[in-house]
């Protein structure tokens, strides 16, 4: 489902920031802005300073799922992968940023009364954890399986708050030592009437895919892919759909039902 | 600002939109009717359509660089017949002209393309794409004035629409290519597209983007931008639209005062979907605040020193 | 970091300098003999000389840019006769081979510098300057394959030593012209030089640049520079010096993976005047890190994609 | 005379920022630095996120005389005109400076048994500030006139300790109400026997210049000219001279004797 978002990026203060685990999260005032749907997105950047980074960069805004988003405020959650979370990294409550959204569909309930398994891991968390809430709040039951590469970052399963969580660290040191594939399977072996909602590192998120393939189990996929502008102008975020040719993720994902795709893109 | 008058076209202000940088359809539904409420170019330029669909080039398909971003779309669109049925009716409904940008590897296909847009009343202008540098054949025809006056000559007789010819800036005298248009009968030339350029993954330093190269956009190109236009402008008569990392209000401005009648933000609108506008209030009260040579329905003013020249010793 | 054979050099290392970027006798009086216990450069490649002595443009001859800057120097020199008396004894006293870079206005000029410069054993290659923008002669023969190729038939016979072609990226298709060079004897090929340019005051709308127009370089034109270096190698054999907005060891290491077999650095010289041994360290960690086909002594990495076709839907 | 500088720049600790009236002084640590002559000058750049300003600038580093060099300790003197004087002053003591230098030429002791009459204003301060110290210090006598457009760019003036100061404003709102140029004539015609030691704003210098030529008073000028590198790498920071062609201020300048060209260039 797509909330539409106001036209034009709109410059909003940030309210708090602080760091969960190996992640860093970000909250940010949007009192112009509409309740966003579980799924969607928004392009951020630094009102001040956007550039000048590693390689002279960033100079594009930069796509983040929302985390949560309560009484005209939104949070973000992301990882220091390059100039774009470095930067953002560096805010503090006070600073400013751009934001430009609620952009994209995100997930649609299960139904026939399914239950919802939230599959996924490391930046893969924000929409799992907007969706956990609102499911909740539908009273459909949901059950969420991360799987992280550690200790540090197994920390970020604590911002998914409104569904039971069991976690999986590929080192063992907390929750189930293995992926969020055997949990999921497991899942899937005690009850397969499930919908799996899934979000996390391309690897991850294809191997949620074609376990949920295997056994006819419905999935639905919050995707990535570069994107430049957001809204469908560039034509930069596609990935290749089953239908044939290419579909854009900012204005026809980033949530897509699993049975679109052939395979997770690698990178895009 | 008052109208401006582009090859018999009176529009609100001198802002277009650049190819390929705007899908009016998909911020539609993005925004909703906001985005017609304050619609921010004078006149809308729709993508590139060619005769048959593209599916456009496999991802990656940008890359961000120092002050700009290199793009390998190749050109995706439903083709000219999915265009009319689909896309027109939609972009017919914007509360600006619509200006439909159209690309041929052959010059029957360009011709195809030509008759069929001159037929829809809709349609108030054609821009041709002789310039992608995603598309061999655009890149050689643009790069070569015989070739393009060839091409020019061809098609001209085929609409009484204006007829803009976007050109190529990969190419060693830009200023040629456009008397070539201008000699051809073409109504007014649009300069820059993107520089050809390219990136490595990172890792494996294969090639990042799915089409091997693309084209450079935004600030970092300009500079290369105004000198290009300013070029141009020294050579020919016809109208110019310039473009190329127009991100304020004095970047438009600088692009007038060298000769150019209308200018296109491209690679500014990703960044903020109404940037347009803001560039045109900016633009606006700059050109309040200046002598009136500035204004876009002055003759065009020259920029005091041929280009052409000015390099000697 | 092995030593690097260019054209029968032997070179500590594939870095060296853009010509025109680096004063090493000015350097020498503001840095003393620091700069050369720790000369950043393998080998060090003069500014460009003419026959006849050059004041150079007017000022401003600067404008600085997103990523990048304008200038518009225009070449001055001592013109040979003084190069020769003053400023050779003095970079053949610095520990690195010295590269000549001559240009000029017609062929015969060309031969006079190519023969006295051949004359010199303190001088181990020559640089033709065909391709800088300040200088209209330049732009036009290093533009065109015919008058390039006839340029270096003329000139080949008169030097023994390693003669490397300086291409223009101002042109449709820049490895068209570096194999005009190659078929006439060239050694090798450097580019990319600077993408014309321009700038206008801020106050008057006037040209900044004292001389009208100028070059872009730095940051700005990394992608262009990677794809013109990476076409040429598809097209030729001969060696190739790659430049163009290198800040980084990562940036250097592209354009070797591309296919250059030395890199050069010039603006980020301005920022730092020892900014090339920083990133000769950061290529060689890369080079250490990363598959045997990146070092520079292997036989010529080729980018898995055809960049002339890459485009073609 | 000529103070040469360690080879490549270096990252410097700002250890002090403040405002002084209309401008800000930046102190820095530069413990292996020289002690640099009076007139000499610095390439300074923020050694984090130096462009992302107004029109995706700075880039290239921004020239910047001494105002004083104490122990190992930097201090230099802007006022905001654009994207490198504006990040410039956005930082604050623990921040850190990229910088190179000293470079260029600076001032040469007057002869003759002249005194030295420094003549400046606006950002003309910092090289005449140091040359008074090093002239207290040789026990030449000294003696400074200065211009400003009002009362906050006046405070500037507090800036040069080490000689006796009189102040002209444009607007009359503090000192004389006139130019620089006013007090000098008036010094001149007290006691011809000066050497004349300049540096302010192109017009002012200029008018400077004239007076002096008109007085047959020997000056030295400290220009300014867009730089690039400021150490005769990029030949971008020309003036034009009487013997014929240009010089590359950042070599053989700032500090040029007047008699070398025939007017101050307009900009530069
Ligand atoms: C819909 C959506 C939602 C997202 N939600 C989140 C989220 O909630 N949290 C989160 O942390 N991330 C999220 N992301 C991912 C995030 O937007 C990207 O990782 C973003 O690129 C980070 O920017 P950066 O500058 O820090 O890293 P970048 O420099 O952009 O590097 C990130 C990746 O981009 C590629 N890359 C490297 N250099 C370049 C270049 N010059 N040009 C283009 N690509 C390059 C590489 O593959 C690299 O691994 C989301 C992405 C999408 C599309
Ligand atoms: C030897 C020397 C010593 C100096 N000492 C001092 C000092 O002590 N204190 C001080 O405040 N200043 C000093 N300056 C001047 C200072 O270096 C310049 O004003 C510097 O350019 C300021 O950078 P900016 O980015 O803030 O302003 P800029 O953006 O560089 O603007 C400053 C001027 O540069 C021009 N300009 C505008 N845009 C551009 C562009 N894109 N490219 C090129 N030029 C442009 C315009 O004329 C403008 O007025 C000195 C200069 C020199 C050469
Ligand atoms: C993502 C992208 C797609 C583009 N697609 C087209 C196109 O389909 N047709 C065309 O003529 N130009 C196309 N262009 C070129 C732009 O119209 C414009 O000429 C160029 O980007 C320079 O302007 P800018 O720097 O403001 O972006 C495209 C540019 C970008 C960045
Ligand atoms: C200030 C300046 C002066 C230059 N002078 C010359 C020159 O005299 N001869 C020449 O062949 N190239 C000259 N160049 C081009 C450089 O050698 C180089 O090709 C170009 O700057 C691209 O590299 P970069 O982006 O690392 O600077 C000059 C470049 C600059 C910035
Ligand atoms: S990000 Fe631009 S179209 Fe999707
Ligand atoms: S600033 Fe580069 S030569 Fe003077």
């Amino acid at each position: 489902m797509r909330v539409q978002a106001p036209f034009g990026r709109r410059r909003v203060a940030v309210t708090g920031a602080r760091d969960a685990g190996a992640y860093r999260v970000l909250e940010a005032a949007d009192p112009d802005g509409p309740q966003p749907w579980p799924g969607q997105f928004y392009m951020l950047a630094a009102a001040e300073r956007w550039g000048a980074g590693a390689d002279e960069r960033p100079y594009l805004p930069r796509a983040f799922s929302y985390l949560q988003a309560d009484a005209g405020t939104l949070s973000f959650m992301f990882e220091d992968v390059g100039p774009g979370t470095a930067r953002l990294g560096e805010l503090r409550a006070g600073d400013e940023l751009w934001l430009l959204g609620p952009l994209g569909i995100g997930f649609t309930a299960p139904d026939g009364g399914r239950r919802a398994l939230l599959a996924g891991g490391g930046i893969g968390i924000p929409p799992l954890s907007a969706w956990a809430r609102e499911l909740a709040a539908q009273g459909i039951a949901a059950e969420a399986l991360l799987g992280f590469r550690d200790a540090a970052h197994a920390a970020g399963a604590g911002l998914l708050t409104d569904a039971p969580v069991q976690v999986a660290t590929d080192d063992g040191s907390v929750g189930r030592h293995g992926l969020v594939t055997d949990l999921l399977a497991a899942a899937l072996d005690d009850d397969p009437l499930a919908t799996v909602y899934a979000c996390g590192p391309p690897r991850m998120l294809e191997a949620v895919r074609a376990l949920c393939a295997a056994r006819d189990v419905p999935a639905q996929l919050a995707l990535e892919a570069g994107m430049a502008c957001g809204f469908g102008a560039c034509y930069g975020c596609v990935v290749p759909v089953r239908e044939g040719g290419y579909l854009r993720l900012c204005v026809d994902g980033p949530v897509l039902d699993a049975a679109r795709i052939d395979a997770v893109p690698a990178h895009a | 600002m008052t109208t401006v008058d582009f090859c018999g076209l009176r529009l609100a202000h001198p802002v277009v939109n650049g190819s390929g940088t705007y899908d009016a359809i998909a911020a539609r539904r993005v925004f909703g009717d906001a985005l017609l409420a304050s619609f921010p170019f004078s006149a809308f330029v729709s993508k590139t359509i060619t005769l048959q669909p593209r599916a456009g080039n496999p991802p990656p398909r940008l890359w961000e660089t120092p002050a700009g971003m290199i793009n390998s779309i190749g050109l995706p669109n439903r083709g000219l017949a999915g265009y009319l049925e689909y896309d027109l009716p939609e972009l017919a409904a914007l509360p600006v002209p619509l200006i439909t940008n159209v690309m041929g590897s052959t010059e029957a296909e360009v011709a195809a393309l030509v008759e069929a847009v001159d037929a829809r009343p809709e349609i108030a202008a054609i821009e041709l794409n002789v310039s992608c540098p995603n598309v061999r054949t655009g890149l050689d025809i643009g790069a070569d004035p015989a070739s393009l006056g060839a091409l020019v000559r061809a098609v001209r007789p085929l609409t009484g629409k204006p007829l803009i010819v976007k050109l190529t800036p990969n190419t060693a005298d830009v200023a040629a290519v456009a008397q070539a248009a201008e000699a051809e009968g073409a109504d007014a030339v649009s300069l820059i597209n993107t520089l050809r350029a390219m990136a490595l993954a990172p890792g494996s330093g294969e090639p990042w983007l799915g089409g091997g190269t693309g084209g450079l956009s935004g600030p970092a190109i300009r500079a290369v931008a105004l000198a290009q236009v300013a070029a141009v402008a020294r050579r020919v008569r016809i109208a110019i639209v310039g473009m190329g990392g127009i991100t304020r209000g004095n970047h438009a401005r600088d692009l007038l005062l060298a000769g150019a009648s209308l200018v296109a933000v491209g690679t500014e609108n990703f960044r903020d979907p109404i940037a347009a506008s803001r560039i045109c209030c900016e633009l606006k009260s700059l050109q309040n605040a200046e002598t009136p040579s500035t204004s876009v329905n002055e003759p065009r003013p020259q920029v005091e020193v041929d280009v052409n020249s000015a390099d000697s010793p």
